[in-house]
């Protein structure tokens, strides 16, 4: 993921003009460093809180573990352990992830073309997404049978959601003089659609997309929880039922970690693919 | 050119908008003109008299309140394929650089630009002094370039009926110049019906054929005038005693605000 | 070639649920040309539903679960097996705490699980003592947080089936505490608990593939009862993730559940007429249900049970 | 909720010229009939096809009963008990949902004020959203206690990253000329924020505000399983277990209801307050 | 005017961009020249030399990549209270009507519009002849209506010092002159010092003391000329042979491109 640059002084006009010296000073290098790691130095700055924290106020190691013990936790199981699970969780965030996009992009199109779908489709949107998967999931293990299908459906059944919303969103709020620029050259709805709207609606979007990169993840614990052999989701509720905080907590790290990669992936997607999608500041 | 059909013909168009509060404007009213084949018009008139209005109603954006809008005969109902449009503002689009700006048209039309479509972009762009500009993002240009890309990006259509909203507005004296010699030598090369809104008498006087005078609003015809101005036109035109005769009378019509 | 069966679990795999594990992996099951799947449900009705619709052919869980599921809507399912002939469900507290008997319970905290088939018995189970309900503070709250709150004593006793004491156990002693069970059978709640269902479609299509199946599965409880190290053994081969001394020690919690004075007057499985009624009107009277909405002895099919 | 008016000739002047004439006539009257009834006859029409489609397949009630049943099993339960589990789940879920915009928004707006923030901040609060709430129930809990507070903390947890993300996706959107307008005005920070990008965020914020009511709804549900004595979520997974499977469904219409009603609620709040965030003709 | 300390300096000031591409463009080279107090200084040039940029640059919201510019004596490193600025695109909030835009800059800079304000913002909006459309929304007013909100906007402020770019280009000739000498009757009457980036010549010696004639990009400060029109100016200036002197001469420097 490319950092944000730390601008050489000609190529920002709107730098203050004391930055507009030759070369950064040792004080702005000093800032830029900072800048750059900040992310990892909150990290480890929490990661000591933590520890420290857990020792001084004797939080029973039951309930939150240390940040070493994790660690040890983690060490008491094989790699390959740690592998297939991560795996087996992944690949159901990911498909199903895939699957929101293809399903929802599309739906948002429709949505957004036509008052009289959005009236009648948009409510049942609402209502798939508002049912409760554990009282769905029944129905949809018994009539998916027990492959990867019934976890990717409720990861997508959970995943799709802000897409579609978001995306209806953005294709609405483009604004009239490019509808009316596409209109003035007699382009069909479809075109409408795909080469002013979508552009458009991209931040939209972009931002959804977002949202369901952690929202995959956890519909796929979900989806694990209802229905699954693996899984890093089945792994924390195997390892809390053998009370091994540890290595829950080390499997709800990894857990965690994928999804900030995953969100911080689209948004690189984001910074390559569409540019002008974003503020400058954030190009 | 009056022996051909009209290809524009406005009868009795009246355009009135509802506003948030549910009061109405009416933007135009009673409108009746038509505009002849290959001719190239000119529209005057006070600003919010209602010529975008009358621009988007050949355009098929906006439907008459009443009367009907013909074009080659036929009702307006919707878009038509042969008009091109400069609107008032540049409209471009930001995901495009300038040269996909230019040549959005035919990407959007048809899904595809030729190799031919790309070269003739390039020569507009030159034409407009922005071939330098081609890989630009449109955030990065200034006011007048914007406007000098959306007039480009007309032109490399070739529509029949090109209909242009104050498209100099933003240029300098010298640019606008250069310019509307270059729209007379397109216009000669490759004749078309041409409606061309502005706010500049020379500018109208020098480039069309009619110039139709609005009253502010509700806006009407006040005046259809003949420009008496024999083609090419030039430089020299500018000096021809009728010009300045014609220009002086658009002005004082123009300037006489609560005239009939 | 082996008949293809799959067995549902009605949980995630631990001591407590080795028993088809064991049974498939010391190969009891392959003895009887069987070639069993064994996979994990989430709860008994889950894993009741599972077997109706055809998901699982055998599977395991509470018989009440059943009896109820048959009274409600007709689950072509049946029970052959009845494994724990006591009731699980039990009172956790810790030693020192006051709570010496289930009576003892009155003006304390007791927590529960949120979903747990022990919540509609504990009403009878507070009728039978003769305690007052309005003097028990109960607290429903995720299962997973009952052994911190009752090891950092923000409540009294908790709600628990006795199988699920180990990790009581270990989190007690890290408060210094020690763990006290208290089984809700002193209060009269008899029955059969964890018992083996099997889809009537099966019953009916192929009787012998049960009846095998049947054998192979008492043959291995058998087996395992005399060798716990060896359920944990063959466990830790199947999930190397779990940790064998803790399975061993789950694995213990379900003995006394199978082995007891009744097993052993009645022999293992047997589903006593009695016995079966009871664990009926236990069921029928926590959910309100009139007592004749269902006649428990079509519920199970006593046949397969090789004398 | 306003009804989409069918406009009279005059008002719009993008209709078409054949509408432009005095008066609806009878067939666009009919057409207007059936777009504003469209939601409930598609409403309908899927009923009929459950009902039939259940009977016809004999789909197994205890599987999925069809809708004549469910409202038998509606019927089981006094009108009282379903009010009290609908009051329980509503009001946690309205808690949560007040809860996340109220931290929400103003997280976004620091987090599109500062970048060292957001490089900062953001990773936690993904992490922050990606943790499986049944892994850190237990901590919830016994933290919290088990009165409503906990459930509130749950559904917030669930429903505030949506509102983050879009918020700070659509503050950071606004263009550039109206910054450099507030700039030049020498308005603060602060100001910018709220005159300038909120309101131009406000298409952005509304369709998080969308996506959060069902998710509201959602969370309150799961935080039901996690600790609750009462609430639709609670009832269905209890119907449930013990095989009351036309009750539990009824709960789960009443659930989805509520998420409906909820989502276009909001939806109504956007038409009524800030009509020029929608599309001209959502208006 | 010239004892008194220049109100807006510029010296040495270059303004290059980068492009996304990681070009450059120069918009700016070698800036010199100042504006006293109360001073009237039109800005004429080429598309893209530079003149926004320039204005930005007084505004604070851009900062020169060399030599500094200064107002009051004091370097710019931020925008400042004193100014008051007219953009090239009107740059109105859609969620305020005409007359909310209008008093927006009070409610941004300071949280309330007092009912003088509001008073006030009346009078400007009949000035610019908008009264009728106060409460229209934004997006319901042509392109010329919209530029005079954002004119209204700015005389509201009543800043010290007005930067205006192209403030007029949308308007048609009758209400440009109008507006034209409204603004100088303002800036009579409550003087301040203005800087005004037009197209038009006529206009620039109509309005100003100074007129500063830049180059096509890079943008460089080609001539400096002193209007010698005596104030109090009206129609009758127009007819001042120095006016029309002073506009030929910078027609013929603006339109000989290539000249030093
Ligand atoms: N969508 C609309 N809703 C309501 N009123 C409108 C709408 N569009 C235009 N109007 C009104 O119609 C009148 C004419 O507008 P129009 O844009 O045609 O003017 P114009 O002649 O192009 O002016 P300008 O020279 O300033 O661009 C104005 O009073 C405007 O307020
Ligand atoms: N943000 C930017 N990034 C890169 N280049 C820019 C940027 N802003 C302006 N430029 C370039 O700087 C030059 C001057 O732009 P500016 O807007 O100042 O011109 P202008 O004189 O106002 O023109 P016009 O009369 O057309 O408005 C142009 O070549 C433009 O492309
Ligand atoms: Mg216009
Ligand atoms: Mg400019």
């Amino acid at each position: 993921m490319p950092s944000p640059t730390i601008s050489a002084p000609a190529s920002s006009p709107v730098m203050p003009p004391e930055a507009a010296t030759a070369g950064p000073t040792p004080g702005q290098r000093a800032r830029a460093l900072g800048f750059r790691f900040a992310p990892a130095l909150a990290f480890i700055g929490l990661l000591i809180v933590w520890e420290v924290g857990c020792r001084v106020f004797k939080v029973p190691t039951f309930l939150l573990p240390t940040p070493t013990m994790i660690i040890a936790g983690a060490r008491e199981q094989s790699l390959s352990i740690w592998t297939v699970n991560l795996w087996a969780t992944l690949r159901v965030a990911l498909m199903g992830y895939m699957v929101s996009i293809v399903v929802a992009i599309p739906m948002a199109m429709a949505l957004a073309s036509s008052k009289l779908l959005a009236r009648t489709l948009y409510p049942m949107i609402v209502v798939v997404h508002s049912m409760p998967i554990v009282a769905i999931a029944p129905i949809i293990v018994v009539t998916l049978g027990a492959s990867d299908l019934p976890r990717v459906v409720i990861t997508f059944l959970i995943t799709f959601f802000p897409i579609v919303v978001t995306t209806t969103a953005g294709l609405l709020a483009t604004p009239e003089e490019l509808i009316e620029l596409s209109r003035s050259l007699r382009a069909d709805r479809a075109r409408e659609m795909l080469n002013i709207r979508l552009p458009f609606a991209l931040p939209y979007i972009f931002s959804a997309l977002k949202i369901s990169t952690t929202l995959s993840v956890v519909g796929a614990v979900v989806a694990e929880f209802v229905a699954a052999e693996h899984g890093l989701g089945y792994f924390i509720q195997f390892a809390t039922s053998f009370f091994k905080i540890n290595q829950s907590f080390a499997a709800l790290i990894l857990l965690v970690t994928i999804s900030l990669a995953f969100f911080q992936f689209v948004g690189m997607l984001q910074r390559v693919f569409a540019p002008w999608s974003l503020p400058k500041s954030e190009r | 050119m009056s022996d051909t059909p009209p290809v524009i013909s406005f009868s009795g168009v009246d355009q009135v908008f509802t506003r948030d509060d549910r009061t109405t404007v009416t933007a135009l009213k009673d409108l009746n003109f038509t505009v002849g084949r290959h001719e190239f018009v000119a529209v005057l008139g006070p600003s919010g008299c209602g010529k975008s209005t009358l621009l988007r109603l050949i355009a098929g954006l906006v439907f008459p309140t009443r009367g009907k809008v013909d074009i080659y005969g036929q009702q307006v109902v919707e878009p038509r394929d042969e008009i091109g449009i400069v609107f008032q503002r540049p409209t471009l689009l930001p995901w495009f650089n300038v040269l996909g700006n230019v040549t959005f048209p035919f990407r959007h039309k048809y899904g595809r630009v030729t190799e031919a479509e790309k070269a003739r972009a390039h020569e507009l762009l030159k034409l407009v002094d922005l071939e330098q500009f081609a890989t630009s993002s449109i955030d990065q240009l200034s006011g007048g370039m914007q406007q000098r890309v959306a007039i480009a990006r007309a032109l490399l259509l070739d529509p029949d009926i090109m209909l242009m909203d104050e498209p100099f507005s933003a240029l300098d004296a010298l640019t606008r110049d250069e310019m509307s010699f270059e729209l007379l030598r397109i216009w000669t090369e490759r004749p078309k019906t041409v409606l061309f809104i502005t706010h500049s008498i020379p500018e109208a006087v020098l480039l069309a054929d009619r110039i139709i005078v609005m009253s502010p609003r509700p806006g009407a015809v006040r005046e259809i005038l003949d420009v008496p101005l024999p083609r090419p036109r030039s430089f020299d035109s500018l000096s021809d005693p009728r010009f300045n005769a014609l220009a002086n009378h658009i002005r004082s019509r123009l300037f006489a605000r609560h005239a009939a | 070639a082996a008949d293809k069966l799959t067995f549902m679990n009605d949980w995630l795999p631990g001591g407590d649920k080795a028993l088809p594990f064991y049974a498939k992996q010391k190969g009891f099951f392959e003895a009887e040309g069987l070639d069993v799947t064994v996979q994990s449900a989430r709860g008994s009705s889950e894993g009741i539903t599972k077997i109706a619709t055809g998901t699982a052919d055998v599977g395991s869980g509470g018989l009440a679960a059943l009896l109820q599921a048959r009274a409600e809507t007709g689950v072509p399912v049946s029970a052959v097996l009845g494994v724990f002939t006591v009731q699980p469900d039990a009172i956790f507290t810790a030693e020192g705490s006051g709570i010496d008997s289930l009576k003892g319970v009155e003006g304390k905290k007791v927590a529960t699980a949120t979903f747990t088939s022990s919540n509609v018995i504990w009403p009878l189970i507070l009728q039978a003592e003769k305690i007052d309900p309005a003097k028990v503070t109960l607290l429903k709250v995720d299962p997973g947080a009952l052994a911190p709150m009752l090891a950092t004593g923000q409540v009294d006793a908790t709600i628990n089936w006795s199988t699920a004491s180990p990790p009581f156990v270990k989190a007690l002693a890290a408060t210094g505490k020690k763990l006290k069970i208290l089984p809700w059978s002193a209060a009269g709640f008899d029955g059969y608990g964890y018992s083996v269902f099997v889809s009537d479609k099966l019953i009916a299509e192929k009787p012998d593939v049960v009846r095998r199946f049947v054998k192979a599965y008492v043959a291995a409880a058998k087996a395992a009862l005399k060798d716990p190290k060896d359920v944990a053994k063959t466990m830790k081969a199947v999930f190397p993730e779990m940790d064998e001394a803790l399975v061993e020690e789950q694995f213990m919690t379900i003995v006394p559940l199978i082995e007891n004075d009744i097993t052993k007057a009645e022999g293992f499985g047997t589903l006593d007429k009695t016995r079966l009624a009871k664990t009926w009107e236990w069921t029928a009277k926590a959910q309100n249900t009139p007592l004749d909405k269902l006649d428990p002895e079509k519920v199970v099919n006593r046949s397969f049970l090789a004398k």
